[in-house]
């Protein structure tokens, strides 16, 4: 166990300090952003922070997070040592030397070109490879979670694999299926162009084998938190959780329509007909399925649990839920900042809609709710959970923890509320200013500066978050031994082979990948489009 | 870290343990998805509610686009 | 196991659980219907003009040559605007257009990936090189309006803006050559 | 024992199998079933497309919308510049034998250009370490008549088409430029501002946004730094009047007539030469 734990510690570690500097670069874009800031910093250095905040929070943090629990549920949930640990330690070295391999060209001012890509524009070829070894890393840990898994069905026949472990596995089946397309993007037409080889770039292919990547990806990253709701909430509040079955459905259900999605990021472009955009549009829809069964699911086992703690009336349990534990306070808060996300990302699915606040800051706020803000707070629950294993070592008081958590979801309010209201109003993405001369965006300067306090208040909170963590390595409490998974109301003993693998789902998802994306991808072979030639940032 | 878990068998062990009562929880369950159900359900219809807002007052009247 | 509760039985949870996805279910539909309902009674689209074009030439010939570029008035009274998304430009870089009438908006790029918005209206596209991106619209607000670059194409993106003048009929007048530019105010 | 949980696995497992197969394709197929048929069909009808026509459209084979017909236009051209930066360009430039170059210069540029590339004249621009798309645009456009110079004209007209390369290979290959701190120092923050952040209330972008080495701007913009400040000048001045029209797009020529004398003068300054 010793090393396992050092390696979850490693791995949450590099996470957590890419997510600190991530912070400090997103305050400070918002400052340059706002009437205060206007004309602080040149666009090179607005796009180079813009770059690394992306890179740090989407790839760094979530990556190193996900493997790192990965790991932590691999050797819990199933009670037994994690398989390859060498190839685990491989992985995290070859994903650290990759994140230095990005770092650095973006810190010289030669990748500034976010961490979206934009081909024909390029970045030095570094940047890229760096992020493929990055990628090649995580490919280690599926490896890796799908050996655990088939070693402890082997062990245990006809036993269901605990529901961390099978979500665990389900996401990194997804993310194997989800890499396909960026790794694609990168190393035929992206890394090819970066390095000279080639000086054209298929413009529209990238950005269709990239929408590939773009929607599961962001569900590789919310999965963590999914496991968190099913797995260590409804323990953590007192109960159970309501249905085990539900929650395998619900992985299943992420692993099948978050890949035939994508195109809903391609929805104003030009280079795919409407009539494969509806068909992705519809299975969008779907996506909403998972998560709406969840919150359902989870809100009656938190509803167990306050009930047994003497809850009464159509709603008296909430009251007597322990909220001052942090994994309950978390949910609740997660939950909330979900409603929102997901009211924006039901106006964002709308086929014809979507042109109203097509990258506009509605969009920015959009993911900065559902990732930046219930799936980050169930990162910090996460961690808050887990540490103590980690550490043998208990929390001298949770107030700290709790005063984090709702900084968090403060800021997180404060600031994307207000970019909802902008984004209406058609205030763009992406840009190193506004001019505040202009009549329309002098108008929107009050609200930016709003956020600019959100986005304060969550600097605020990641410090705090940070430091909740350092101090527990030095807790001179010894960790008090607690269960960590919760039971379901009836717990499973059987299930069918469906609901304990990913074999028929896989050829499922085949399936609806060559429905959704074939034509859209072999047009470009059918006809090539032509191409646009590259433009160098480096 | 507690030296015990060193045994993987016996963390696993410990992992199962649950003080909740079934004779409590059959009682609880009798009215259980009741309140998150009424919970959960007036939260999607003020989704749905919101989607129609903004698909009426501020997508309609900015006009088509084809 | 059986002789549990039927309270905590798998049967009834699942049953509940069936309950609130047919809830789901009615969800899905109603979005998906306003979608239907929407393409189908008013016409709209996401713009999905697969209509190929070199990027590299573009200044060379054809309608996005320098000199074509801008709003035209057909024979059919049609009224099409051809614009250019350059680094770091559009070009025009004001837009007529008239109040009330249907305009096609025609946009290519002959470097990279730029998008844009007008304030204020459901206009909103890609411009990707390799594709003409094509909006067909009605301007209903008789204002100057803000065409955005909404896309990151390079480190003088910020500064990626055009105006677009939505004229009454009475002032939108082509020229001989059916041409009309914005009015100097 | 492992045979029957086996079996009864996969008794358990076959409705699994199969109805998530039906859900699957039955949204997949009401997905093509309106998004393919109905919208489209119906989008057509109202603006005059026929079926196929607006069926094919939704698939992207043919171009346009279902709802609306497709705009036919096609107008004659009048390029403002001959060059189209291709890859077999490209590889044209990256061939190019810089040697070559040199006999050519010493025979026909070293004169006004001098010999590595400082110019011996305010009125001509200093070539050296100039980007080579830069300098082979310019000269490709004196071949065509596009940018037109009572000297440069013929010059370049006599030079083929790859000795053009040549000599802008020569001249890039020569000592690279960077700003000049002196001078740098002496600018006034309004100028340093207009470089570095431009003037969003102008339209205008930052000139580093193209002029700097990798800005990732267009190709053929040339490095400001380190060049004539009397050159600058009369080329800002040439954009803004209209006389120069080289510039694809008029992207200059928009920029230009927004500026104003005084930072005309200023933007020369920054970017002077400090070779003398």
């Amino acid at each position: 166990m010793r090393n396992v734990e050092r390696l979850c510690l490693a791995h949450f570690w590099v996470a957590f300090a890419a997510f600190l500097v991530a912070c400090f670069l997103g305050a400070w874009q918002m400052w340059v952003r706002s009437p205060w800031g206007a004309n602080v910093g040149t666009p090179g250095q607005y796009f180079m922070s813009v770059t690394a905040h992306g890179v740090s929070m989407a790839y760094v943090l979530t990556t190193f997070f996900i493997m790192g629990f990965g790991y932590f549920v691999a050797v819990t949930s199933l009670g037994r040592p994690l398989p390859g640990k060498v190839w685990a330690w491989v992985a995290f070295w070859m994903a650290i030397v990759g994140v230095v391999m990005v770092l650095v060209p973006i810190i010289m001012g030669q990748a500034s070109v976010l961490f979206t890509f934009y081909p024909p524009l390029t970045a030095s070829p570094w940047f890229y490879i760096g992020l493929v070894l990055v990628v090649v890393g995580s490919w280690v840990w599926c490896v890796l979670m799908l050996v655990a898994m088939r070693e402890w069905k082997r062990e245990n026949p006809g036993q269901p694999v605990p529901l961390a472990m099978f979500a665990t596995v389900a996401n990194a089946v997804m993310w194997l299926w989800t890499t396909v397309g960026v790794a694609a993007e990168l190393l035929f037409q992206v890394i090819p162009a970066s390095l000279g080889i080639v000086q054209t770039i298929d413009a529209g292919l990238a950005r269709t084998l990239f929408s590939w990547t773009l929607h599961a990806i962001v569900y590789f990253w919310l999965i963590p938190a999914y496991i968190a709701f099913y797995t260590l909430v409804p323990r953590a509040a007192g109960g159970r959780l309501y249905s085990d079955t539900m929650g395998r459905l619900t992985f299943i259900l992420f692993l099948i329509f978050s890949l035939p999605v994508g195109m809903h990021h391609l929805m104003m472009d030009p280079q795919h007909g409407n009539g494969w955009k509806f068909i992705q549009v519809l299975l969008t829809v779907f996506v909403s399925v998972p998560t709406l069964l969840t919150v359902f699911t989870i809100t009656a086992s938190l509803e167990i649990a306050g009930r047994l703690r003497g809850g009464r009336g159509v709603f008296g349990w909430i009251a007597k839920l322990p909220w001052e534990r942090p994994a309950v306070l978390a949910t609740g808060l997660a939950f909330v900042m979900l409603g929102f996300g997901g009211f924006g990302g039901l106006i964002n699915n709308g086929y014809g809609m979507n042109a109203m606040i097509h990258n506009t800051s509605w969009v920015t706020a959009h993911f900065h709710l559902i990732f930046g803000g219930s799936v980050v707070v169930m990162y910090f629950a996460i961690a808050y959970e887990i540490w103590p294993r980690l550490t043998g070592r208990e929390h001298a008081s949770p107030a700290p923890l709790r005063w984090q958590l709702w900084l968090w979801f403060i800021g997180m309010m404060v600031m994307t509320l207000p970019w909802h209201w902008l984004g209406l109003q058609g205030q763009w993405r992406r840009v190193a200013n506004f001019n505040y001369d202009d009549p329309i965006i002098a108008a929107w300067g009050p609200w930016v500066l709003v956020s600019l306090f959100g986005g304060l208040v969550l600097l605020a909170s990641a410090l705090l978050f940070v430091r909740n963590l350092a101090v527990l390595h030095r807790s001179p409490l010894p960790v008090t031994q607690r269960p960590l998974y919760a039971l379901a109301v009836h717990p499973p003993h059987r299930v069918p082979a469906a609901l304990n693998g990913f074999g028929l789902w896989n050829v499922l998802v085949l399936v609806l990948m060559l429905l959704a994306y074939g034509y859209p991808i072999a047009q470009f072979v059918i006809e090539p489009s032509p191409a646009a030639m590259v433009h160098r940032l480096h | 870290m507690n030296p015990s878990d060193q045994s993987s068998d016996a963390y696993h062990q410990s992992e199962i343990a649950d003080e909740i009562d079934e004779a409590a929880l059959a009682e609880v369950m009798r009215v259980t998805p009741l309140g998150a159900a009424v919970l959960a359900g007036t939260a999607v219809a003020l989704l749905v509610l919101g989607y129609l807002a903004i698909y009426l007052m501020v997508f309609l009247p900015r006009g088509t686009v084809g | 196991m059986t002789d549990r509760p039927a309270e905590i039985h798998e049967k009834r949870i699942l049953g509940t659980e069936l309950l609130w996805a047919f809830g789901v279910g009615v969800l899905v539909a109603a979005t998906l219907s306003v979608i239907v309902f929407t393409a189908l009674s008013r016409d709209i689209n996401p713009p999905s003009n697969v209509e190929r074009s070199d990027p590299k030439t573009l200044h060379l010939s054809g309608e996005f040559a320098e000199h074509n570029l801008g709003t035209t008035v057909g024979p059919d009274g049609r009224v099409t605007v051809r614009i250019i998304a350059t680094q770091f430009m559009f070009v025009p870089r004001c837009i007529a257009v008239p109040r009330g009438r249907e305009v096609t908006l025609r946009f290519a790029s002959p470097d990279v990936v730029h998008g844009l918005l007008i304030t204020g209206t459901n206009v909103n596209t890609m411009v990707v090189p390799g594709f003409v991106a094509q909006v067909h619209t009605e301007f209903t607000r008789g204002e100057d309006l803000l065409m955005r670059c909404h896309e990151y194409c390079g480190l003088g993106h910020s500064e990626m803006w055009a105006t677009v003048q939505v004229m009454p009929d009475d002032q939108f007048k082509p020229g001989p050559d059916g041409r009309v530019s914005c009015a100097q105010r | 024992m492992a045979h029957t949980s086996e079996s009864e696995s996969h008794a358990l497992d076959q409705p699994w199998r199969i109805w998530a197969s039906v859900a699957i394709f039955g949204i997949v197929l009401s997905g093509v079933v309106l998004g393919v048929v109905i919208i489209p069909v119906v989008q057509g009808r109202s603006d005059g497309i026929d079926a196929y026509t607006a069926i094919c459209r939704a698939l992207g084979i043919l171009p346009g919308s279902p709802a609306r017909q497709q705009v036919t236009d096609r107008t004659p051209p009048a390029p403002v510049s001959q060059v189209v930066w291709t890859p077999d360009l490209l590889q044209i430039l990256a061939n190019a034998k810089p040697e070559r170059g040199r006999a050519k210069a010493q025979e026909v540029c070293v004169a006004c250009h001098g010999e590595q590339g400082v110019s011996a004249a305010p009125e001509y621009p200093h070539l050296a370490g100039q980007s080579g798309a830069a300098i082979y645009k310019q000269l490709n456009d004196y071949r065509t008549g596009s940018r037109t110079h009572q000297l440069m004209t013929d010059i370049a007209k006599a030079l083929d088409e790859p000795t053009l390369a040549d000599v802008a290979a020569y001249y890039a290959a020569q000592p690279k430029r960077n700003l000049n701190l002196k001078t740098l120092a002496e600018s006034p923050p309004a100028i340093v501002h207009l470089v570095e952040l431009g003037d969003p209330s102008r339209n205008i972008p930052p000139c580093a946004a193209c002029h700097r080495p990798g800005s990732g701007g267009p190709i053929e913009a040339p490095i400001l730094a380190e060049q004539g400040q009397e050159y600058i000048v009369r080329q800002l001045k040439l954009y803004a009047s209209g006389e120069r029209r080289n510039d694809v797009y008029g992207r200059m020529r928009t920029i230009a007539a927004k500026l104003t004398p005084g930072e005309i003068d200023g933007l020369a300054a920054y970017y002077r030469a400090g070779f003398r």
